[in-house]
């Protein structure tokens, strides 16, 4: 999983666009996808790849990591570009630059903004019991994720991987999941214990505060300005 | 495991925004349905869930280019109305880890979901009659029997059938062969081949789990659903 | 005067039909105590803290903290206690220290300047005013031991209660965790309840101590009492600290001497002896 | 002669970039060693276990495990080494106990009537016959360590590698869980590599110390070496053992005493100084 190395850029970044409030990065983001989703010829499409590359650049990102994370939802538009959209080499590409400029445009935002950020702005509109569910799941995901590299580095020094008896690591693995959920069950009720005790009434409370400063006002401009041009007819 | 991994900008605007209506209305009634009390003690329990269904789907089969979501178990585990909302958190968690389009979140929590829903309640009838574990290992089966059926069916009707086949990647790396291996392969028998083995593989899956769960936490199993009354079974 | 916790020979059945009870003597704090509660594992200790805390009801016997049923009053008494448990890793989910050490705060709804304020101030107590914005899974593990503690105390709790606070830390962590747990007795007047198998730390530490074997409370006592029992320790399959080991072996052998508390004393009392037996 | 373990001077970077260095003296480890390594919260005790384990690749400095590196010959290795780690939870991957004991027993194909019968042996010696049909999961923590180190030992390895492994236990499971090891090691020549923070423990089990601090491994010698040094440990942020303190302050006045080992040892330095100087 990658999730921890982008959560990693994402809290520990300096750059003006780990400054910039995680509200104007979101609308930011949907403003792109939005301009992918419309934009019709293949200079459009190119220029929001520059854009999100740009913005992207200058987040100071680790681009060995960002890579692997264009890699997939460029693959998969890949397949279909090769096999449905025959009719024409634009076509095919169009298919793909879209792919790989939405998913630029979430990286940028996934990258530059902590995760609890983002659900502190999802919480404005989600209801408290969705928004809960995101921070315990967020939470145990990192906990659970420890244990897991654990439980498999145990079974490797144990014997219990061979990389040419599936059948074996099948079964092998089949009790590694058996034991982590196992644990998860019992960390849940350890959790919902402690939170009790600590006053959890079924929300919990978020550090809410979005200020708008320039760079916010900025990146939104820009790419309102962006998406204003993906959607005019150029008659050049 | 029905989960479509299709980027933005490949579904048609119809489809992936009625997905999201639906999706949304789904979520609603759900919300609606939950007692507040009850809901509170198993927040954390259904976190944990979405977490280890997060991580189950990162988890390779080795053989088969498909991966489990544990979306039955879930369901059964969580009940209908937290297990939904534990996949709709899955899904837009995935979205925002760069795996699949935020535009076809929506749809495909409603494909996971309708695989939570209908193992749950097909659970609760079933484990009248039988062993957890059988329950259990059937609810699955025919759970994802309908959702894979639907995936299909959504993938036919709007990109073309012969594309709408699975090519599932497991993690970020590697998959690649797996897609490439069974498209070389011809067409639907060998994706028929893939999506039964994904489905026997999960049904197996969740059917064991229960099994160790009756042993050790039955309390887990006889859980009741999180509703008013049992307005809802 | 009334206790603050009182509990009465308590038996409890876990649901896998394991049964733990707790009789003999009773367990009773009083405001201000700092109790140390010790036990071979497996002898109930976390279980009696869970019956305190009302996250389980005995099915016989009574629990009372301040006057009323914790199971019941649940969270009348919550909000009196704060609880830092073994294992902080999952104790700690507001998404950033900030949020967990203002959790209870804000679900208790204190206006967001007090909030502020005294997050800000128990985080310097602490001394984690610098990690304030980070994420909990990137601390290192004193760290977190820290962040739950100071959840567990911004309410400012009457009763502090913690399960084994010691594991894990290096000797000066621990050192720094034991002054910390006696400054905030000595000046919030914070009583403490705590349980460990770190026995060479409680003669610093406890004002009271109870020793669990066998499912019976066997003994109470300050701990020069207890410990000068050694007898009583051994059968609960318990060791005694270094020190009063050492030293009750040497009053055994009719050397004059009392039971030292720390090094220091113990120094001073066997050089005293020293020179006195030179001298004379 | 070869030596079993020899480490130099590595460097290793976790993947969120933390940086943990141990250069200094080289890590050698002899076959026969009952070696600790002792080091303050974060010093990277766990990071050199690992690697010393092939489990992670040092980005500078070498690690060589019986003339191989470990990471590179990783199953060669692996059959050879025993593990019990910090969280022994994670750790127990058999339904039952029995299971989780036979694990790498069955991965390496033994027979049947074989894994059986060192199963059964390997229990025996340790005291956990009686729960061999048992669920782990629901175990008390001394007996989940035992369990454990019984799946580590059953493989009959030459090196036993314990992280931790007196973290939660009472005093009495700690002085069996010491004298286990000992036997481990004089009776199967098995050699020892264990890092804890209890350093009251380690006189009485180690036969050679690391001291790590600060990305550095500043010292290496015999206990009464090491502990002799009492302002090198400091430095270390450790603390010496209280025996060890308490003694070497004596000294210090010009009490002339040595540095004892065990309560018995301080035992009788004390009375024969005491009687002698009562008798002059
Ligand atoms: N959730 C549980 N389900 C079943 N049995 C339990 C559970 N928790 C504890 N027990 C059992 O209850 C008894 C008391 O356990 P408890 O955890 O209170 O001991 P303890 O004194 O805290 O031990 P330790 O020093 O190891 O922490 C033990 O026999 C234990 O196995
Ligand atoms: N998986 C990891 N990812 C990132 N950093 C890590 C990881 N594991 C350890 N570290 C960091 O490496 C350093 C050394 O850690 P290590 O666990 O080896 O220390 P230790 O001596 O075992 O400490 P302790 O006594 O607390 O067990 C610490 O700064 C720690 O934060
Ligand atoms: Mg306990
Ligand atoms: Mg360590």
């Amino acid at each position: 999983m990658h999730l921890a190395a982008v959560d990693y850029m994402a809290v520990n970044g300096k750059s003006f666009l780990h400054k910039a409030g995680p509200h104007s990065k979101i609308l930011m983001t949907l403003i792109l996808i939005a301009g992918v989703l419309v934009a019709d010829s293949l200079a459009k499409l190119g220029l929001i790849f520059l854009f999100a590359a740009v913005l992207i650049l200058m987040s100071g990102a680790d681009l060995k990591e960002i890579f692997h994370l264009v890699v997939y939802p460029a693959f998969f538009s890949m397949v279909f570009a090769l096999i449905s959209m025959q009719q024409s080499v634009i076509t095919g590409a169009k298919v793909m630059l879209r792919a790989i400029d939405a998913a630029m445009a979430v990286i940028l935002l996934i990258t530059t903004t902590s995760y609890v950020d983002i659900f502190a702005v999802l919480s404005l509109f989600l209801p408290g019991v969705i928004v809960d569910i995101f921070i315990f799941t967020y939470r145990s995901l990192f906990i659970l994720l420890e244990k897991l590299e654990n439980l498999l580095k145990s079974i490797r020094l144990r014997g219990g991987y061979h990389p040419l008896r599936l059948a074996f690591n099948f079964k092998n693995t089949a009790g590694m999941i058996g034991v982590l959920i196992i644990h998860s069950f019992d960390m849940s009720d350890r959790l919902y214990r402690i939170y009790t005790l600590r006053g959890y009434s079924g929300r919990i409370p978020l550090t809410r505060k979005f200020k708008t400063g320039a760079c916010d006002i900025v990146l939104v401009v820009m790419s309102v300005l962006l998406l204003t041009g993906v959607i005019i007819k150029w008659n050049i | 495991m029905s989960h479509i991994h299709l980027p933005d900008g490949i579904m048609p605007f119809a489809w992936w925004a009625s997905a999201y209506i639906g999706c949304i209305a789904v979520l609603c009634i759900m919300l609606r349905l939950i007692n507040k009390e009850e809901v509170r003690r198993k927040i954390p329990f259904t976190g944990v869930m979405a977490a280890l269904m997060l991580i189950s789907m990162s988890v390779p089969l080795g053989f088969i280019p498909v991966h489990m979501s544990l979306s039955v178990l879930n369901g059964i585990l969580a009940g209908p109305a937290l297990g939904f909302i534990a996949v709709f958190v899955v899904n837009i968690m995935l979205s925002l880890m760069g795996h699949g389009g935020i535009s076809v979140a929506g749809l495909n929590t409603l494909l996971m979901g309708s695989e939570a829903l209908i193992g749950y309640y097909v659970f609760t009838v079933l484990k009248r009659h039988m062993k957890p574990s059988l329950a259990a290992g059937i609810s699955a089966l025919a759970a994802l029997v309908v959702s894979v059926a639907l995936m299909l069916g959504v993938l036919a009707a709007t990109i073309g059938v012969e594309e709408a086949l699975p090519g599932h990647e497991q993690g970020e790396k590697g998959g690649g062969s797996n897609t490439v291996s069974f498209l070389s392969l011809s067409g639907w028998s060998a994706a028929a081949v893939i999506l039964i083995l994904g489905m026997l593989t999960e049904a197996l899956v969740t059917g064991m789990i229960v099994s160790f769960f009756s042993r050790v936490r039955p309390d887990l199993i006889d859980a009741p659903a999180v509703f008013n009354n049992n307005r809802m079974g | 005067m009334e206790h603050l916790v009182k509990v009465q020979c308590i038996k409890h059945v876990y649901p896998d039909k394991t049964e733990v009870s707790l009789c003999g003597l009773e367990f009773i704090v009083n405001a201000g105590d700092k109790v140390v509660v010790l036990g071979p594992n497996g002898s109930g200790k976390t279980t009696l803290l869970s019956h305190i805390l009302g996250l389980l009801s005995p099915v016989e016997g009574s629990v009372e903290v301040m006057g009323k049923r914790p199971d019941k009053s649940f969270n009348a008494i919550r909000k009196h206690i704060g609880v830092v448990f073994q294992n902080v890793d999952e104790q700690i989910i507001g998404p950033r220290v900030y949020d967990d050490i203002a959790f209870t705060l804000r679900n208790e709804r204190l206006p967001g300047a007090e909030i502020d304020r005294r997050v800000r101030e128990v985080a310097r107590d602490l001394g984690i005013e610098g990690i304030l914005d980070k994420i909990p899974h990137y601390l290192s593990g004193g760290q977190k031991k820290k962040v739950a503690l100071a959840g567990a105390i911004a309410m400012k709790p009457e009763l502090l209660i913690m399960d084994e606070p010691f594991d894990g830390l290096d000797p000066k962590s621990k050192a720094e965790m034991v002054s910390l747990l006696n400054s905030l007795n000595r000046e919030s007047g914070i009583t403490l309840i705590i349980t460990t198998h770190d026995i060479n730390i409680v003669p610093q530490l406890a004002s009271l101590i109870y020793v669990i074997s066998a499912g019976q409370i066997v003994s109470k006592g300050r701990p020069a009492e207890i410990f000068e029992r050694i007898d009583l320790i051994r059968e609960a399959n318990l060791e005694p600290p270094i020190l009063t080991e050492l030293f009750s072996r040497l009053k055994k052998r009719g050397i004059p001497v009392g039971l030292p508390d720390s090094i220091d004393q113990a120094e001073s009392i066997l050089v005293e002896l020293l020179q006195s037996g030179l001298d004379s």
